[in-house]
């Protein structure tokens, strides 16, 4: 046992803190740590400055991109970026539907559809949830049937992030209607999302904004050849894709510098007014030892498969990212009220931005399987109950 | 003790239930009314007046109807329930400064308009960095600085303002037509409208004597306030949780009804015993008002930190127990969750009432409620 | 609606507090507020004196003891009695046999046992949990068969508070094994203690004390007229009792007093330490929410059946009991540990109880109904869940 | 970063396991061995000394066997596991004072008969009332005054204690069988044992040179107290937790096992959550004082923060989800929820760490655990 980082991994550190402080552009930092939306060229523009420096995709495999990184490395690298508020690599690409190709797709379609992935070149949009499955995710109803080299799609999907800069959605489609159980008969099906048939309506958030979607589709025709791994095969890969997300989902780096910068916002406030400093000091603790957890779930799943403890990651990790953000609108007071306020007022950007960011988040305990399945799972698969 | 109303007051209830029920009978309703300026329904307003809603809590010689808290308390509610976004809460407080600190003439020209709905009033109290000042010139007095957020400061017809004077805190009357009043109104989040409003050399009338403090006047209409916010509370935490244990009987996950899953119903149960509490509390902070007003400011801290701790917990379990149909804005449960948590942040939020709470706990043994 | 109490309840409030601050002796009074452990005479003592007052059952029936009070009334003697540290009337006999044998008992039951119930006379033990049943109350397996005029009982009770000082036990046994339903086929049965055959053996609580036992039955010969009411209508009669139990068991008047005292224990620390006075600030809060929840509850309950947010009252008044006995430790810090410390030591009394209490509290909130079995009720019966 | 026991570690871990699961093989046995005083087993106290782990913590050159904190956390998660009474706590605690005080002979008569389980030491450090006082005349030294609780000071055979000098604080060491000391022996709520010591001009001994302030290695020796304890709490925890879930498995009501109940098996879920928690803060700290000693005064109070929460949580849940059994001495899990609320109020609770990590929060931006 020991403390400190070897060496090689204190250079290798070194390494990333530098690259993230100084390669991504300070406009698109100052953004992420103002807590303000990113546009989509800002997403963009840093996973390329990412890609072209081999750090986008790291847990890829090497032939496509990935370093063959210790979980220890590749956990500094996730930490190091949100310290230096770096926008992270689209989920959608970088841990969901890219892992996945890699892993069962065809040669055909991880040389078509992966170095286009690792780039943004293509922005791809996830389609599994659907408005009547909520988290029992495996009774979905959009329906993919073959007709002839092509399948016809048929159904609707919801909660898709961003979906309306999506160029590609990967779904999980329903090919076999009559496969005894629900978990089987299903799909995964590349889809591009100009292909006829195909809309995205807006879903309004209780923030106000607009980032996911519903997406609908009505015979919708797309090349058999789009098909990932084998047909009826799609929910083993779905499970593989929502392991990898629970691992990459604990929030610990970016809810830390959420939380410093809260105090040096606070100025003096904090210091004056123990009950404060005593709340804040308490987070702090959590997220220290939620981030050391964290560590020793990197040590532990070298061989690649999600430890079970993960889900105590992405459970502890939103509840105290949650709270974090319920801080802000304290400290905000009354000033949290004025969302709309504009450039001629006094209430400084963080705190018009403090409750619609609160309010967001109750999404985090919710989307990527909500605390009650994480629960679900502690229960059932850590604890034999 | 007697918690139950009278049947004078269940008939205003009802008539308030029936009137906002129509007025506001669903997200989309609310939505599209609260997109465009003013952020209210002027003929709900109206309505409102004509009901006799807006006059209750000022003496029928003054132009109101003579009524008291219980009945402000029934209202609020009514609002809360459906989260109705006039501007209810400002005439209250600023009304209710008229209606304390008003000579017969001031109080006779403000207080029968907004009876009548022809009079929309906010109070403007809150400074953002310095405070602002009033500044004497022989009878005439003038106001510099900047309050904000004041909210549905926009729409006012006038402005009640708070400024600081050689004798303390002095409560002025303000056009906000006037030369030297600039404002710019936004939206909050929860659909309400506030204002920055700047004053530069404003003309102002004082409110009564000019040369006496009124620190305690404004703490009385605070309390007020917070006790009539906290009356909106408990009618939005009704709804949220019913609205959440709906959800839990129709919903089907995994082939059966969510409420079959124990973990959620027993959530369920929490936080009826949250709501339950909390009603208590506000119920009983509006009869102190009513009878032991000396006691009201502490009775108003003592709610609206139980408010704070019930509709967190409500606003936030409402959502989760929802999952994602929760997050959107064409659902109800989100703005409930929204609005409850402006109303915990005006007039000052949990944390602040308990620690003024807190400063005095070694005052006393037991809280005895009765008095 | 009204703030004050009317005159004539202010009268009866004033003419409470004055008997039970001069009427009951102060050594008994300082006992229960030091949370000092009561002898069996101070118990009897004490209902004796309220007896004699007629302030002993004031929920029974007028012509056996009662007193035709309002819901408000008998929460003011409640309130008063517990504020002025005044051990209530036995629960087991005052709220739990004696209204059953009013409501359900023969005349001949009745003038057998209701005056010396009142009296404290008979003292009444519980006989209801058993081992394998626990929450799950109506799977108990004690056998009553009829012989004769005899009841012959074998089983076993257990959770029997107080039961060492028990003369007679009320118990439900099993009359009916055939009954197509658990709920079926049960009976309440008077039974004396010194019958042949039962025998109690103590059960050391985890802080250290002795308060409740396990009672066997092997073939005790129980008169049939010692039956309450009808054969196998017994689970009628103990729902009863456990609605009238749920009610009676706020326990805000004492926990408020509890709270007070730590207050006058803690001296300058509370005013000196914010975060401790937030911490009492807020439990003094949430007490005043449930003692004014359970007059509105009062106030609904006219019709003398208990108000299903009674369950709310239990529910959230063990929580505060427990949060104050944890407060307790917590003020008591280090000194905490010394529970065995005797005369010399330097360790004040309340610190020296503070822990074994903590941890004797934890009971409250599994006997008399779990709080899961209160959230179980407020779901179903008020939220209809 | 290195979370791993290394071989050696793991055999020193079985065979403490080993011999402990051996002594404490049930509740019963606990209980026999707790009744009559010293409330542990000299025998089980002989051969955790045989088996070395009474000397890991120091130096060979002084008597001991110069393993580290690493391998003093590993005795300690087995002691905490089956909650054995044994006075390792106050081993860890005096010893470490002999070492880091003490002068060469000093260190030659204590350490080797501490490590050889012949010397049992306990450390009075609180004081009851006004402070021990140590007084100088010559070169002998007095002290007056009392230190209460002192854990197991009644069977100590050396008291090493803390007193206040002109310096600021001193520590010294006290043969209890002298003149001027007097001890009153108590059982604790745990089953452990505690005395007040008074001293009334009892002959004490500096340990190393008593005109110098000994603040810094008396707080260094309590971090290690303190992160000892944490471990005994992680290994308590885990035990209660497991036993906890046992029963959640075999229990059955209402016709199925308990474990049907999804309320349940969500709240243990939870438990499980806070429990990994404190196990890395726990283990953080402990290789913070083994790597980076200067820092191990903060990480102590980071870990016996995380610990009390943890300990309150799994403590009061571990009975509750028991429900009635879970209250009887006769079952193990009351006695883990009482161990491990002595834990927590012993060498600080969580409120008071939690102050002060409070009182430095704003001294730093992020925390960064690997320093």
């Amino acid at each position: 046992m020991k403390l400190r980082l070897s060496e090689e991994d204190a250079a290798f550190r070194e390494e990333m803190r530098t690259f993230f402080t100084t390669q991504v552009p300070q406009s698109i930092r100052d953004t992420v740590a103002a807590r303000r939306e990113l546009t989509k060229d800002q997403i963009v523009e840093t996973q390329q400055i990412l890609n072209a420096a081999g750090l986008a995709v790291p847990n890829w495999p090497v032939e496509w991109g990935g370093k063959d990184w210790t979980p220890l490395q590749r956990h500094i690298w996730h930490e190091e970026m949100q310290l230096a508020s770096v926008p992270a690599p689209l989920a959608f690409n970088a841990s969901m539907v890219g892992p996945v190709i890699a892993a069962f797709g065809s040669q055909e379609v991880k040389e078509r559809f992966l170095p286009a992935t690792a780039n943004l070149d293509i922005w791809w949009s996830q389609g599994f949830s659907e408005p009547d499955a909520g988290s029992d995710l495996a009774s979905l109803r959009t329906v993919a049937r073959r007709e002839g080299d092509e399948y016809v799609v048929n159904g609707q999907k919801t909660w898709t992030t961003l979906g309306q800069y999506g160029d590609w959605i990967f779904t999980l489609v329903r090919t076999d209607p009559d496969a005894p159980k629900k978990q089987q008969g299903i799909s995964f099906l590349l889809i591009d999302m100009t292909s006829p048939g195909l809309t995205v309506r807006p879903i309004e958030l209780i923030d106000g904004g607009h980032e996911v979607n519903e997406v609908f589709f009505e015979d919708v025709r797309v090349p058999a050849e789009n098909l990932v791994g084998e047909e009826n095969r799609g929910w083993d890969y779905a499970k593989f894709l929502l392991g990898n997300e629970r691992v990459g989902v604990a929030p610990v780096g970016s809810t830390k510098r959420w939380l410093a910068a809260a105090k040096e916002l606070a100025g003096d406030r904090i210091a004056g007014d123990p009950v404060l400093a005593t709340r804040v000091a308490g987070l702090e603790n959590e997220l220290l030892a939620l981030e050391l957890t964290a560590l020793r779930v990197v040590a532990h799943s070298a061989d690649g498969k999600p430890h079970p403890a993960s889900s105590v990651l992405k459970l502890r990790g939103t509840e105290l990212q949650q709270a974090v953000t319920e801080l802000y609108v304290d400290l905000a007071g009354p000033l949290s009220l004025a969302s709309g306020a504009g450039d001629g007022s006094g209430v400084p950007d963080w705190a018009r931005v403090s409750t619609p960011q609160y309010l967001n988040f109750r999404k985090a305990s919710i989307y990527g399987g909500s605390n009650e399945v994480q629960r679900q799972i502690i229960a059932k698969t850590i604890l034999g109950l | 003790m007697d918690f139950t109303l009278d049947s004078e007051q269940t008939a205003l209830r009802d008539a308030v239930r029936g009137l906002l029920s129509k007025s506001y009978d669903s997200t989309e309703t609310r939505r599209e009314i609260t997109k465009t300026d003013p952020g209210f329904s002027e003929k709900t307003w109206t309505q409102l007046a004509e009901l006799g809603a807006l006059g209750l809590p000022f003496a029928e010689e003054d132009g109101g109807f003579g009524a008291g808290p219980v009945e402000v308390s029934i209202v609020a509610e009514e609002i809360g329930r459906v989260l109705a976004p006039e501007p209810y809460l400002e005439t209250i407080l600023a009304g209710g400064l008229v209606a304390d600190l008003g000579s017969a003439e001031q109080r006779a020209d403000v207080i029968g308009r907004v009876a009548e709905g022809a009079l929309v009033l906010s109070l403007a109290h809150h400074d953002i960095g310095d405070a602002v000042v009033a500044t004497a010139s022989g009878d005439t007095w003038t106001l510099s600085g900047v309050k904000e957020p004041v909210l549905h400061g926009a729409r006012a017809d006038l402005l009640v303002v708070t400024a600081r004077t050689d004798a303390g805190v002095g409560v002025f009357l303000v056009d906000p037509s006037a030369d030297g009043v600039e404002r710019t109104g936004y939206r909050t989040h929860d659909g309400g409208r506030a204002a920055r409003v700047a004053f530069d050399g404003a003309a102002a009338t004082p409110l009564g004597d000019p040369t006496a403090d009124a620190s305690d006047a404004v703490a009385l209409a605070k309390a007020r306030g917070q006790i009539a916010l906290g009356h909106e509370a408990v009618g939005a935490m009704d709804v949220a949780l019913r609205t959440t244990t709906e959800y839990l009987k129709t919903r089907k996950q995994f082939g059966v009804p969510l409420n079959t899953f124990q973990a959620l119903t027993f959530r369920a149960a929490d936080l009826y015993v949250s709501a339950e509490l909390a009603r208590s509390t506000v119920t009983w902070a509006t009869l102190v008002l009513q009878d032991e007003p000396e006691r009201a400011v502490e009775a108003a801290s003592r709610a609206k930190m139980q408010v704070s701790r019930a509709g967190r917990h409500i606003g936030q379990e409402a959502i989760q127990l929802h999952g994602g149909i929760g997050m959107t804005a064409e659902y109800s449960v989100g703005h409930y969750t929204s609005r409850l948590t402006a109303i915990d942040h005006t007039l000052g939020d949990g944390s602040e009432h308990l620690a003024r709470l807190a400063s005095t706990v070694t005052d006393h043994g037991v809280v005895d409620p009765i008095g």
